[in-house]
Protein backbone atom coordinates (compact mmCIF):
# COMPACT_ATOMS: atom_id res chain seq x y z
CA UNK A 1 0.00 0.00 0.00
CA UNK A 2 2.68 1.85 -0.54
CA UNK A 3 5.82 2.61 -3.10
CA UNK A 4 9.61 2.72 -2.40
CA UNK A 5 11.76 3.53 -5.27
CA UNK A 6 15.41 2.14 -5.87
CA UNK A 7 17.56 4.24 -8.77
CA UNK A 8 21.15 2.99 -9.85
CA UNK A 9 23.27 4.39 -12.45
CA UNK A 10 24.62 1.65 -14.58
CA UNK A 11 27.87 4.04 -15.53
CA UNK A 12 28.83 0.46 -18.24
CA UNK A 13 25.53 0.32 -19.77
CA UNK A 14 25.08 3.87 -19.60
CA UNK A 15 21.24 3.37 -18.32
CA UNK A 16 19.23 4.00 -14.91
CA UNK A 17 17.85 1.11 -13.08
CA UNK A 18 15.00 1.64 -11.35
CA UNK A 19 13.58 -0.94 -9.06
CA UNK A 20 10.22 -0.30 -7.98
CA UNK A 21 8.69 -2.39 -4.78
CA UNK A 22 4.86 -2.04 -3.99
CA UNK A 23 2.36 0.11 -5.91
CA UNK A 24 1.29 2.75 -8.12
CA UNK A 25 -2.10 4.74 -8.26
CA UNK A 26 -3.02 8.39 -7.75
CA UNK A 27 -1.35 8.14 -4.12
CA UNK A 28 1.57 7.27 -5.04
CA UNK A 29 1.81 8.65 -8.49
CA UNK A 30 3.74 12.09 -7.83
CA UNK A 31 6.47 10.38 -6.01
CA UNK A 32 6.75 8.05 -9.00
CA UNK A 33 6.79 11.33 -10.94
CA UNK A 34 9.44 13.54 -9.13
CA UNK A 35 11.60 10.04 -9.22
CA UNK A 36 11.80 10.77 -13.31
CA UNK A 37 11.88 14.42 -13.03
CA UNK A 38 15.26 13.92 -10.88
CA UNK A 39 16.89 10.89 -13.31
CA UNK A 40 16.29 13.47 -16.04
CA UNK A 41 17.99 16.35 -14.10
CA UNK A 42 21.04 14.46 -12.93
CA UNK A 43 21.71 12.62 -16.58
CA UNK A 44 19.18 12.36 -19.83
CA UNK A 45 19.90 8.17 -20.02
CA UNK A 46 17.61 5.56 -21.07
CA UNK A 47 15.67 4.02 -18.19
CA UNK A 48 15.04 0.59 -17.12
CA UNK A 49 12.46 -0.53 -14.96
CA UNK A 50 12.46 -3.74 -12.73
CA UNK A 51 8.63 -4.45 -11.97
CA UNK A 52 9.81 -7.81 -9.91
CA UNK A 53 8.07 -6.31 -7.21
CA UNK A 54 6.03 -4.20 -8.45
CA UNK A 55 2.16 -5.30 -7.71
CA UNK A 56 0.32 -2.84 -8.98
CA UNK A 57 -0.36 -0.08 -11.50
CA UNK A 58 -3.34 1.83 -12.87
CA UNK A 59 -3.77 4.76 -15.20
CA UNK A 60 -2.09 7.58 -13.25
CA UNK A 61 1.04 5.64 -13.05
CA UNK A 62 0.63 4.89 -16.81
CA UNK A 63 0.27 8.53 -17.57
CA UNK A 64 3.67 9.53 -15.41
CA UNK A 65 5.59 6.92 -17.19
CA UNK A 66 4.49 7.95 -21.24
CA UNK A 67 5.04 11.58 -19.93
CA UNK A 68 8.54 10.70 -18.59
CA UNK A 69 8.92 8.77 -22.26
CA UNK A 70 7.87 11.73 -24.29
CA UNK A 71 10.61 14.44 -22.65
CA UNK A 72 13.14 11.30 -22.76
CA UNK A 73 12.35 10.30 -26.66
CA UNK A 74 13.37 14.02 -27.58
CA UNK A 75 16.86 13.30 -26.37
CA UNK A 76 16.54 9.72 -28.06
CA UNK A 77 16.57 7.53 -25.01
CA UNK A 78 14.07 5.28 -23.78
CA UNK A 79 12.00 3.76 -20.60
CA UNK A 80 11.43 -0.26 -20.76
CA UNK A 81 10.54 -2.38 -18.19
CA UNK A 82 11.22 -5.67 -17.21
CA UNK A 83 9.85 -8.50 -14.81
CA UNK A 84 6.58 -7.48 -15.26
CA UNK A 85 3.61 -9.25 -13.41
CA UNK A 86 1.24 -11.14 -15.06
CA UNK A 87 -1.61 -8.65 -13.83
CA UNK A 88 0.58 -5.42 -14.57
CA UNK A 89 1.09 -6.78 -18.09
CA UNK A 90 -2.12 -7.49 -18.39
CA UNK A 91 -2.92 -4.05 -18.05
CA UNK A 92 -0.04 -3.08 -20.42
CA UNK A 93 -1.64 -5.30 -23.32
CA UNK A 94 -4.91 -3.68 -23.16
CA UNK A 95 -3.52 -0.25 -23.20
CA UNK A 96 -1.83 -1.52 -26.18
CA UNK A 97 1.50 0.31 -24.21
CA UNK A 98 3.34 -2.88 -23.95
CA UNK A 99 4.92 -2.43 -27.59
CA UNK A 100 6.43 1.21 -25.96
CA UNK A 101 7.70 0.09 -23.62
CA UNK A 102 8.33 -4.20 -23.72
CA UNK A 103 11.17 -4.94 -25.59
CA UNK A 104 11.14 -8.46 -27.42
CA UNK B 1 -27.16 -24.65 13.06
CA UNK B 2 -30.82 -25.59 11.93
CA UNK B 3 -31.43 -21.98 11.63
CA UNK B 4 -27.89 -20.46 10.19
CA UNK B 5 -29.00 -23.24 7.23
CA UNK B 6 -32.50 -21.81 6.64
CA UNK B 7 -30.70 -18.20 6.76
CA UNK B 8 -28.38 -19.46 4.12
CA UNK B 9 -31.23 -20.68 1.61
CA UNK B 10 -32.58 -17.23 2.01
CA UNK B 11 -29.54 -15.55 1.14
CA UNK B 12 -28.91 -16.92 -1.76
CA UNK B 13 -32.07 -15.80 -3.20
CA UNK B 14 -31.81 -12.10 -2.41
CA UNK B 15 -29.86 -9.92 -3.38
CA UNK B 16 -27.13 -8.59 -1.23
CA UNK B 17 -25.56 -4.42 -1.14
CA UNK B 18 -22.26 -3.70 0.39
CA UNK B 19 -22.08 0.26 0.16
CA UNK B 20 -18.82 1.86 1.29
CA UNK B 21 -18.13 5.89 1.29
CA UNK B 22 -14.80 7.01 1.40
CA UNK B 23 -13.16 10.66 1.23
CA UNK B 24 -12.38 12.56 -1.83
CA UNK B 25 -8.77 11.95 -1.01
CA UNK B 26 -5.93 9.64 -2.81
CA UNK B 27 -4.57 8.10 0.32
CA UNK B 28 -7.59 5.90 0.82
CA UNK B 29 -8.01 4.28 -2.82
CA UNK B 30 -5.76 1.40 -1.41
CA UNK B 31 -8.88 0.62 1.29
CA UNK B 32 -11.18 0.75 -1.37
CA UNK B 33 -9.03 -1.60 -3.38
CA UNK B 34 -8.41 -3.79 -0.34
CA UNK B 35 -12.56 -3.61 -0.19
CA UNK B 36 -13.21 -4.67 -3.50
CA UNK B 37 -11.18 -7.81 -3.45
CA UNK B 38 -12.35 -8.86 -0.10
CA UNK B 39 -15.59 -8.79 -2.10
CA UNK B 40 -14.95 -10.45 -5.25
CA UNK B 41 -13.23 -13.18 -3.37
CA UNK B 42 -16.20 -14.03 -1.33
CA UNK B 43 -18.55 -13.94 -4.41
CA UNK B 44 -16.29 -15.95 -5.90
CA UNK B 45 -14.02 -14.88 -8.37
CA UNK B 46 -10.83 -16.24 -9.22
CA UNK B 47 -7.69 -14.50 -9.36
CA UNK B 48 -7.52 -13.02 -12.34
CA UNK B 49 -11.07 -11.35 -12.12
CA UNK B 50 -10.24 -9.87 -8.77
CA UNK B 51 -6.99 -8.53 -10.17
CA UNK B 52 -9.33 -7.13 -13.23
CA UNK B 53 -12.58 -5.95 -10.90
CA UNK B 54 -10.10 -4.67 -8.46
CA UNK B 55 -8.54 -2.00 -11.13
CA UNK B 56 -11.52 -1.24 -12.92
CA UNK B 57 -13.15 0.21 -9.77
CA UNK B 58 -10.03 2.27 -8.57
CA UNK B 59 -10.30 3.74 -12.38
CA UNK B 60 -13.60 4.88 -11.78
CA UNK B 61 -12.56 5.79 -7.93
CA UNK B 62 -9.69 7.79 -9.47
CA UNK B 63 -11.69 9.41 -12.13
CA UNK B 64 -14.54 10.80 -8.99
CA UNK B 65 -11.86 12.00 -7.39
CA UNK B 66 -9.71 14.26 -9.74
CA UNK B 67 -13.02 14.94 -12.13
CA UNK B 68 -15.68 14.62 -9.81
CA UNK B 69 -14.22 16.32 -6.79
CA UNK B 70 -17.58 16.16 -5.27
CA UNK B 71 -17.87 19.01 -2.71
CA UNK B 72 -19.73 16.84 0.49
CA UNK B 73 -15.92 15.52 0.49
CA UNK B 74 -16.92 12.02 0.11
CA UNK B 75 -17.44 9.34 -3.11
CA UNK B 76 -19.95 6.34 -2.84
CA UNK B 77 -19.20 2.59 -4.28
CA UNK B 78 -22.33 -0.15 -4.22
CA UNK B 79 -21.85 -3.50 -4.79
CA UNK B 80 -24.78 -5.29 -6.10
CA UNK B 81 -24.43 -9.20 -5.40
CA UNK B 82 -26.63 -11.39 -8.10
CA UNK B 83 -26.89 -14.36 -8.53
CA UNK B 84 -25.20 -14.96 -12.09
CA UNK B 85 -23.18 -11.32 -12.04
CA UNK B 86 -21.73 -8.66 -9.53
CA UNK B 87 -22.50 -4.84 -10.08
CA UNK B 88 -20.94 -1.91 -8.94
CA UNK B 89 -21.64 2.09 -8.99
CA UNK B 90 -19.30 4.26 -8.70
CA UNK B 91 -21.05 7.29 -7.78
CA UNK B 92 -20.02 11.16 -7.17
CA UNK B 93 -22.08 14.66 -6.98
CA UNK B 94 -18.97 16.06 -8.48
CA UNK B 95 -19.21 18.84 -11.98
CA UNK B 96 -20.14 15.77 -14.31
CA UNK B 97 -18.82 15.52 -17.61
CA UNK B 98 -20.65 15.19 -21.50
CA UNK B 99 -20.82 11.41 -21.61
CA UNK B 100 -20.16 11.55 -25.67
CA UNK B 101 -17.43 13.46 -25.45
CA UNK B 102 -15.17 10.77 -24.07
CA UNK B 103 -13.33 8.95 -26.56
CA UNK B 104 -11.30 5.82 -27.08
CA UNK B 105 -7.63 6.40 -26.52
CA UNK B 106 -5.42 6.84 -29.81
CA UNK B 107 -2.85 4.34 -29.43
CA UNK B 108 -0.11 6.07 -31.85
CA UNK B 109 -0.63 9.63 -29.94
CA UNK B 110 0.84 8.65 -26.79
CA UNK B 111 -1.29 10.38 -24.54
CA UNK B 112 -0.77 10.68 -20.60
CA UNK B 113 -4.33 10.35 -20.04
CA UNK B 114 -7.78 8.98 -21.13
CA UNK B 115 -7.57 5.80 -20.30
CA UNK B 116 -8.88 5.38 -17.48
CA UNK B 117 -12.58 4.39 -18.91
CA UNK B 118 -10.93 2.60 -21.37
CA UNK B 119 -9.38 0.11 -19.10
CA UNK B 120 -13.24 0.22 -17.04
CA UNK B 121 -14.95 -1.33 -20.45
CA UNK B 122 -11.95 -3.58 -21.78
CA UNK B 123 -11.94 -5.37 -18.00
CA UNK B 124 -15.50 -5.50 -17.30
CA UNK B 125 -18.56 -6.96 -18.95
CA UNK B 126 -20.16 -4.39 -19.16
CA UNK B 127 -20.27 -0.39 -18.44
CA UNK B 128 -22.54 2.58 -18.31
CA UNK B 129 -21.67 6.01 -17.59
CA UNK B 130 -24.15 8.34 -16.76
CA UNK B 131 -23.65 11.85 -15.87
CA UNK B 132 -25.27 15.33 -15.32
CA UNK B 133 -23.30 18.63 -15.53
CA UNK B 134 -22.98 20.04 -11.98
CA UNK B 135 -24.87 17.10 -10.68
CA UNK B 136 -22.09 14.26 -10.68
CA UNK B 137 -21.48 10.73 -12.46
CA UNK B 138 -22.21 7.75 -11.85
CA UNK B 139 -19.80 4.91 -13.48
CA UNK B 140 -21.82 1.45 -13.61
CA UNK B 141 -20.14 -2.29 -13.85
CA UNK B 142 -21.26 -5.48 -14.49
CA UNK B 143 -19.10 -8.43 -13.86
CA UNK B 144 -20.61 -11.94 -14.44
CA UNK B 145 -20.02 -14.49 -12.25
CA UNK B 146 -18.07 -17.62 -13.66
CA UNK B 147 -17.85 -15.60 -16.72
CA UNK B 148 -15.02 -17.23 -18.29
CA UNK C 1 1.24 19.08 -7.68
CA UNK C 2 1.04 22.15 -6.31
CA UNK C 3 -2.69 21.46 -6.11
CA UNK C 4 -2.36 18.21 -4.09
CA UNK C 5 0.26 19.89 -1.12
CA UNK C 6 -3.22 22.38 -0.24
CA UNK C 7 -5.39 19.53 -0.44
CA UNK C 8 -3.27 17.18 2.01
CA UNK C 9 -3.04 20.47 4.29
CA UNK C 10 -6.57 20.68 4.05
CA UNK C 11 -7.23 17.33 4.90
CA UNK C 12 -4.76 17.23 8.55
CA UNK C 13 -7.07 19.46 9.72
CA UNK C 14 -10.48 18.44 8.98
CA UNK C 15 -11.76 14.50 10.19
CA UNK C 16 -12.44 12.20 7.59
CA UNK C 17 -15.34 9.96 7.71
CA UNK C 18 -15.88 6.32 5.72
CA UNK C 19 -18.70 4.44 6.04
CA UNK C 20 -19.41 0.98 5.27
CA UNK C 21 -22.52 -0.92 5.19
CA UNK C 22 -22.96 -4.53 5.08
CA UNK C 23 -25.73 -7.42 4.94
CA UNK C 24 -26.60 -8.86 8.01
CA UNK C 25 -24.41 -12.16 6.80
CA UNK C 26 -21.75 -13.89 8.32
CA UNK C 27 -19.68 -14.43 4.94
CA UNK C 28 -19.67 -10.57 4.94
CA UNK C 29 -17.65 -10.38 7.94
CA UNK C 30 -14.05 -11.05 6.77
CA UNK C 31 -14.77 -8.04 4.18
CA UNK C 32 -15.23 -5.93 7.27
CA UNK C 33 -12.23 -7.04 8.52
CA UNK C 34 -10.21 -6.39 5.27
CA UNK C 35 -11.53 -2.98 5.30
CA UNK C 36 -11.21 -1.87 9.20
CA UNK C 37 -7.73 -3.36 8.77
CA UNK C 38 -6.61 -1.45 5.54
CA UNK C 39 -7.57 1.73 7.31
CA UNK C 40 -6.13 1.00 10.52
CA UNK C 41 -2.72 0.63 8.57
CA UNK C 42 -3.75 3.74 6.28
CA UNK C 43 -3.80 5.85 9.54
CA UNK C 44 -0.64 4.97 10.86
CA UNK C 45 -1.43 2.19 13.57
CA UNK C 46 1.17 -0.53 13.70
CA UNK C 47 0.36 -4.49 13.37
CA UNK C 48 -0.71 -5.58 16.92
CA UNK C 49 -2.89 -2.23 16.85
CA UNK C 50 -4.44 -3.46 13.88
CA UNK C 51 -5.47 -6.89 14.80
CA UNK C 52 -6.50 -5.24 18.26
CA UNK C 53 -8.97 -3.11 16.14
CA UNK C 54 -9.93 -5.51 13.85
CA UNK C 55 -11.40 -8.20 16.59
CA UNK C 56 -12.87 -5.23 18.46
CA UNK C 57 -14.94 -4.36 15.29
CA UNK C 58 -15.52 -8.16 13.94
CA UNK C 59 -16.74 -8.66 17.67
CA UNK C 60 -19.25 -6.04 17.09
CA UNK C 61 -20.46 -6.93 14.10
CA UNK C 62 -20.76 -10.31 15.43
CA UNK C 63 -23.53 -8.85 17.69
CA UNK C 64 -24.95 -6.55 15.31
CA UNK C 65 -25.41 -9.82 13.40
CA UNK C 66 -26.59 -12.43 15.74
CA UNK C 67 -28.73 -10.32 18.52
CA UNK C 68 -29.30 -6.95 16.22
CA UNK C 69 -30.80 -8.74 13.28
CA UNK C 70 -31.68 -5.48 11.67
CA UNK C 71 -34.81 -5.71 9.31
CA UNK C 72 -33.46 -4.31 6.32
CA UNK C 73 -30.77 -6.93 6.22
CA UNK C 74 -27.70 -4.39 6.39
CA UNK C 75 -25.60 -2.54 9.42
CA UNK C 76 -23.40 0.22 9.14
CA UNK C 77 -20.24 0.82 10.41
CA UNK C 78 -18.40 4.20 10.29
CA UNK C 79 -15.04 5.10 11.04
CA UNK C 80 -14.32 9.02 12.33
CA UNK C 81 -10.40 9.39 11.32
CA UNK C 82 -9.45 12.45 13.75
CA UNK C 83 -5.83 13.70 14.52
CA UNK C 84 -5.14 12.11 17.23
CA UNK C 85 -7.67 8.97 17.42
CA UNK C 86 -9.90 6.66 15.50
CA UNK C 87 -13.80 6.06 16.23
CA UNK C 88 -15.54 3.48 14.91
CA UNK C 89 -19.53 3.27 15.53
CA UNK C 90 -21.15 0.01 14.45
CA UNK C 91 -25.10 0.36 14.27
CA UNK C 92 -27.65 -1.91 13.75
CA UNK C 93 -31.32 -1.11 13.69
CA UNK C 94 -32.53 -4.29 15.31
CA UNK C 95 -34.01 -5.12 18.44
CA UNK C 96 -31.79 -3.80 20.96
CA UNK C 97 -30.99 -4.09 24.58
CA UNK C 98 -30.70 -2.94 27.94
CA UNK C 99 -27.11 -2.05 27.95
CA UNK C 100 -27.23 -2.18 32.16
CA UNK C 101 -27.82 -6.02 31.87
CA UNK C 102 -24.53 -6.39 29.96
CA UNK C 103 -21.82 -7.77 32.58
CA UNK C 104 -18.37 -8.87 32.74
CA UNK C 105 -18.19 -12.89 32.12
CA UNK C 106 -16.99 -14.95 35.15
CA UNK C 107 -13.20 -16.29 34.59
CA UNK C 108 -14.44 -19.27 36.90
CA UNK C 109 -17.56 -19.87 34.83
CA UNK C 110 -16.62 -21.29 31.85
CA UNK C 111 -19.22 -19.31 30.00
CA UNK C 112 -19.60 -19.80 26.33
CA UNK C 113 -20.71 -16.50 25.51
CA UNK C 114 -20.66 -13.16 26.77
CA UNK C 115 -16.98 -12.33 25.64
CA UNK C 116 -17.73 -10.42 22.78
CA UNK C 117 -18.12 -6.70 24.64
CA UNK C 118 -15.51 -7.58 27.10
CA UNK C 119 -13.13 -8.33 24.35
CA UNK C 120 -14.19 -5.12 22.97
CA UNK C 121 -13.57 -3.25 25.79
CA UNK C 122 -10.30 -4.86 26.63
CA UNK C 123 -9.17 -3.64 23.22
CA UNK C 124 -10.10 -0.21 22.51
CA UNK C 125 -9.81 2.80 24.66
CA UNK C 126 -12.95 4.04 24.93
CA UNK C 127 -15.97 1.97 24.39
CA UNK C 128 -19.82 3.48 24.43
CA UNK C 129 -23.06 1.59 24.06
CA UNK C 130 -25.92 2.39 23.13
CA UNK C 131 -29.28 0.81 22.89
CA UNK C 132 -33.19 1.38 22.15
CA UNK C 133 -35.21 -1.62 23.14
CA UNK C 134 -36.77 -2.05 19.25
CA UNK C 135 -35.05 0.43 17.43
CA UNK C 136 -31.23 -1.00 17.36
CA UNK C 137 -27.93 -0.54 18.95
CA UNK C 138 -25.03 1.42 18.40
CA UNK C 139 -21.29 0.41 19.63
CA UNK C 140 -18.81 3.18 20.07
CA UNK C 141 -15.43 2.38 20.41
CA UNK C 142 -12.40 4.56 20.27
CA UNK C 143 -8.30 4.07 20.05
CA UNK C 144 -5.72 6.60 19.99
CA UNK C 145 -3.24 7.13 17.58
CA UNK C 146 0.53 6.25 18.85
CA UNK C 147 -1.40 5.44 21.75
CA UNK C 148 1.80 3.69 23.00
CA UNK D 1 -10.29 -16.12 4.38
CA UNK D 2 -11.95 -19.87 5.45
CA UNK D 3 -11.20 -22.64 7.63
CA UNK D 4 -9.36 -25.78 7.12
CA UNK D 5 -9.40 -28.72 9.70
CA UNK D 6 -7.25 -31.65 9.38
CA UNK D 7 -7.70 -34.33 12.48
CA UNK D 8 -5.61 -37.41 13.27
CA UNK D 9 -6.02 -39.90 16.04
CA UNK D 10 -2.39 -40.53 17.25
CA UNK D 11 -3.03 -44.05 18.73
CA UNK D 12 0.08 -44.22 20.65
CA UNK D 13 -0.94 -41.25 22.35
CA UNK D 14 -4.47 -41.63 22.44
CA UNK D 15 -5.11 -38.52 21.57
CA UNK D 16 -6.59 -36.07 18.78
CA UNK D 17 -4.10 -33.81 16.75
CA UNK D 18 -6.49 -30.98 15.31
CA UNK D 19 -4.35 -29.02 12.72
CA UNK D 20 -6.44 -25.21 11.74
CA UNK D 21 -5.57 -23.53 9.10
CA UNK D 22 -7.34 -19.58 8.50
CA UNK D 23 -9.59 -17.82 10.20
CA UNK D 24 -12.59 -18.91 12.94
CA UNK D 25 -15.37 -16.37 13.30
CA UNK D 26 -19.33 -16.57 13.06
CA UNK D 27 -18.66 -17.78 9.27
CA UNK D 28 -16.60 -20.64 9.89
CA UNK D 29 -17.67 -21.19 13.23
CA UNK D 30 -20.34 -24.07 12.48
CA UNK D 31 -17.49 -25.87 10.71
CA UNK D 32 -15.44 -25.68 13.73
CA UNK D 33 -17.93 -26.80 16.13
CA UNK D 34 -19.20 -29.74 13.76
CA UNK D 35 -15.39 -31.30 14.06
CA UNK D 36 -15.94 -31.38 17.52
CA UNK D 37 -18.93 -33.04 17.56
CA UNK D 38 -17.94 -35.73 15.14
CA UNK D 39 -14.72 -36.17 17.76
CA UNK D 40 -16.58 -36.47 20.41
CA UNK D 41 -18.46 -39.14 18.56
CA UNK D 42 -15.81 -41.41 16.94
CA UNK D 43 -13.66 -40.88 20.77
CA UNK D 44 -13.93 -39.42 23.57
CA UNK D 45 -10.00 -38.16 23.93
CA UNK D 46 -7.87 -35.53 24.54
CA UNK D 47 -7.45 -32.89 22.00
CA UNK D 48 -4.47 -31.01 20.81
CA UNK D 49 -5.03 -28.17 18.71
CA UNK D 50 -1.84 -27.31 16.63
CA UNK D 51 -2.58 -23.04 16.04
CA UNK D 52 0.80 -22.54 13.98
CA UNK D 53 -1.53 -21.92 10.80
CA UNK D 54 -4.52 -20.43 12.66
CA UNK D 55 -4.39 -16.31 11.86
CA UNK D 56 -7.24 -15.19 13.68
CA UNK D 57 -9.89 -16.13 16.17
CA UNK D 58 -12.94 -14.46 17.85
CA UNK D 59 -15.30 -14.85 20.66
CA UNK D 60 -17.53 -17.40 18.46
CA UNK D 61 -14.84 -19.73 17.92
CA UNK D 62 -13.73 -19.62 21.55
CA UNK D 63 -17.31 -19.87 22.72
CA UNK D 64 -17.03 -23.51 20.53
CA UNK D 65 -13.93 -24.02 22.26
CA UNK D 66 -15.32 -23.47 25.68
CA UNK D 67 -18.32 -25.63 24.70
CA UNK D 68 -16.64 -28.45 23.38
CA UNK D 69 -14.29 -28.64 26.76
CA UNK D 70 -17.19 -28.33 29.20
CA UNK D 71 -18.50 -31.94 27.20
CA UNK D 72 -14.60 -33.22 26.87
CA UNK D 73 -14.23 -32.81 30.90
CA UNK D 74 -17.62 -34.64 32.08
CA UNK D 75 -15.30 -37.70 30.54
CA UNK D 76 -11.92 -36.38 32.32
CA UNK D 77 -10.72 -35.23 28.95
CA UNK D 78 -8.75 -32.44 28.07
CA UNK D 79 -8.42 -29.62 25.06
CA UNK D 80 -4.67 -27.84 24.70
CA UNK D 81 -3.40 -25.29 22.50
CA UNK D 82 0.02 -25.38 20.76
CA UNK D 83 2.01 -22.91 18.94
CA UNK D 84 -0.66 -19.78 19.43
CA UNK D 85 0.28 -17.27 17.37
CA UNK D 86 0.92 -13.57 19.25
CA UNK D 87 -2.05 -11.79 18.39
CA UNK D 88 -4.19 -15.25 18.94
CA UNK D 89 -2.21 -15.13 22.59
CA UNK D 90 -3.43 -11.53 23.30
CA UNK D 91 -7.13 -12.89 23.00
CA UNK D 92 -6.66 -15.89 24.97
CA UNK D 93 -4.90 -13.93 27.55
CA UNK D 94 -7.35 -11.00 28.00
CA UNK D 95 -10.09 -13.20 28.20
CA UNK D 96 -8.20 -15.57 30.78
CA UNK D 97 -9.11 -18.49 28.67
CA UNK D 98 -5.57 -18.91 28.25
CA UNK D 99 -5.30 -20.76 31.67
CA UNK D 100 -7.72 -23.17 30.69
CA UNK D 101 -6.38 -23.93 27.38
CA UNK D 102 -2.56 -23.66 27.27
CA UNK D 103 -0.09 -25.60 29.03
CA UNK D 104 3.09 -24.74 30.72
N1 LIG E 1 -16.39 10.96 -12.35
C1 LIG E 1 -16.25 11.80 -13.40
N2 LIG E 1 -16.66 13.10 -13.32
C2 LIG E 1 -16.51 13.95 -14.36
N3 LIG E 1 -15.94 13.60 -15.52
C3 LIG E 1 -15.51 12.33 -15.68
C4 LIG E 1 -15.64 11.37 -14.64
N4 LIG E 1 -15.12 10.20 -15.07
C5 LIG E 1 -14.71 10.42 -16.33
N5 LIG E 1 -14.93 11.69 -16.71
C6 LIG E 1 -14.61 12.30 -18.02
O1 LIG E 1 -14.16 11.28 -18.88
C7 LIG E 1 -12.86 11.58 -19.37
C8 LIG E 1 -12.05 10.33 -19.63
O2 LIG E 1 -11.70 9.72 -18.40
P1 LIG E 1 -10.51 8.71 -18.34
O3 LIG E 1 -10.65 7.75 -19.47
O4 LIG E 1 -10.48 8.10 -16.99
O5 LIG E 1 -9.19 9.55 -18.60
P2 LIG E 1 -8.56 10.75 -17.79
O6 LIG E 1 -9.08 10.65 -16.39
O7 LIG E 1 -7.09 10.51 -17.86
O8 LIG E 1 -8.98 11.99 -18.50
C9 LIG E 1 -12.26 12.53 -18.36
O9 LIG E 1 -11.27 13.35 -18.89
C10 LIG E 1 -13.49 13.32 -17.90
O10 LIG E 1 -13.76 14.36 -18.77
N1 LIG F 1 -26.00 -5.24 18.65
C1 LIG F 1 -26.65 -5.72 19.71
N2 LIG F 1 -28.01 -5.79 19.71
C2 LIG F 1 -28.68 -6.28 20.78
N3 LIG F 1 -28.08 -6.73 21.91
C3 LIG F 1 -26.72 -6.69 21.96
C4 LIG F 1 -25.95 -6.19 20.89
N4 LIG F 1 -24.64 -6.25 21.23
C5 LIG F 1 -24.59 -6.79 22.48
N5 LIG F 1 -25.84 -7.06 22.93
C6 LIG F 1 -26.20 -7.62 24.25
O1 LIG F 1 -25.04 -7.71 25.04
C7 LIG F 1 -24.83 -9.06 25.48
C8 LIG F 1 -23.34 -9.38 25.58
O2 LIG F 1 -22.74 -9.44 24.30
P1 LIG F 1 -21.37 -10.18 24.11
O3 LIG F 1 -20.44 -9.75 25.20
O4 LIG F 1 -20.89 -9.93 22.74
O5 LIG F 1 -21.66 -11.71 24.33
P2 LIG F 1 -22.63 -12.71 23.54
O6 LIG F 1 -22.83 -12.11 22.18
O7 LIG F 1 -21.89 -13.99 23.51
O8 LIG F 1 -23.88 -12.78 24.33
C9 LIG F 1 -25.55 -9.91 24.45
O9 LIG F 1 -25.92 -11.16 24.97
C10 LIG F 1 -26.75 -9.02 24.11
O10 LIG F 1 -27.77 -9.19 25.05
Amino acid sequence: MSLDIKTTYIERETVWCVELVGEIDIYTANKFREMFEELYEKKRENIEIDAKNLDYIDSTGLGVMIGALKKLRKENKKITIINVKSNIKRVLEITGIDKIFIEN
Amino acid sequence: MQNLKKQEIITNTKKQQIKLSVPNEPEYLSVVRLTTSGIANRVGFDLEEIEDIKLAVAEACTNAMTHGKAENGNYNIEFTIEKESMIIEVKDSGKGCMVENIRKPQERELAEGGLGVFIIKSLMDKVEISSKLGKGTTIKMMKKIGGK
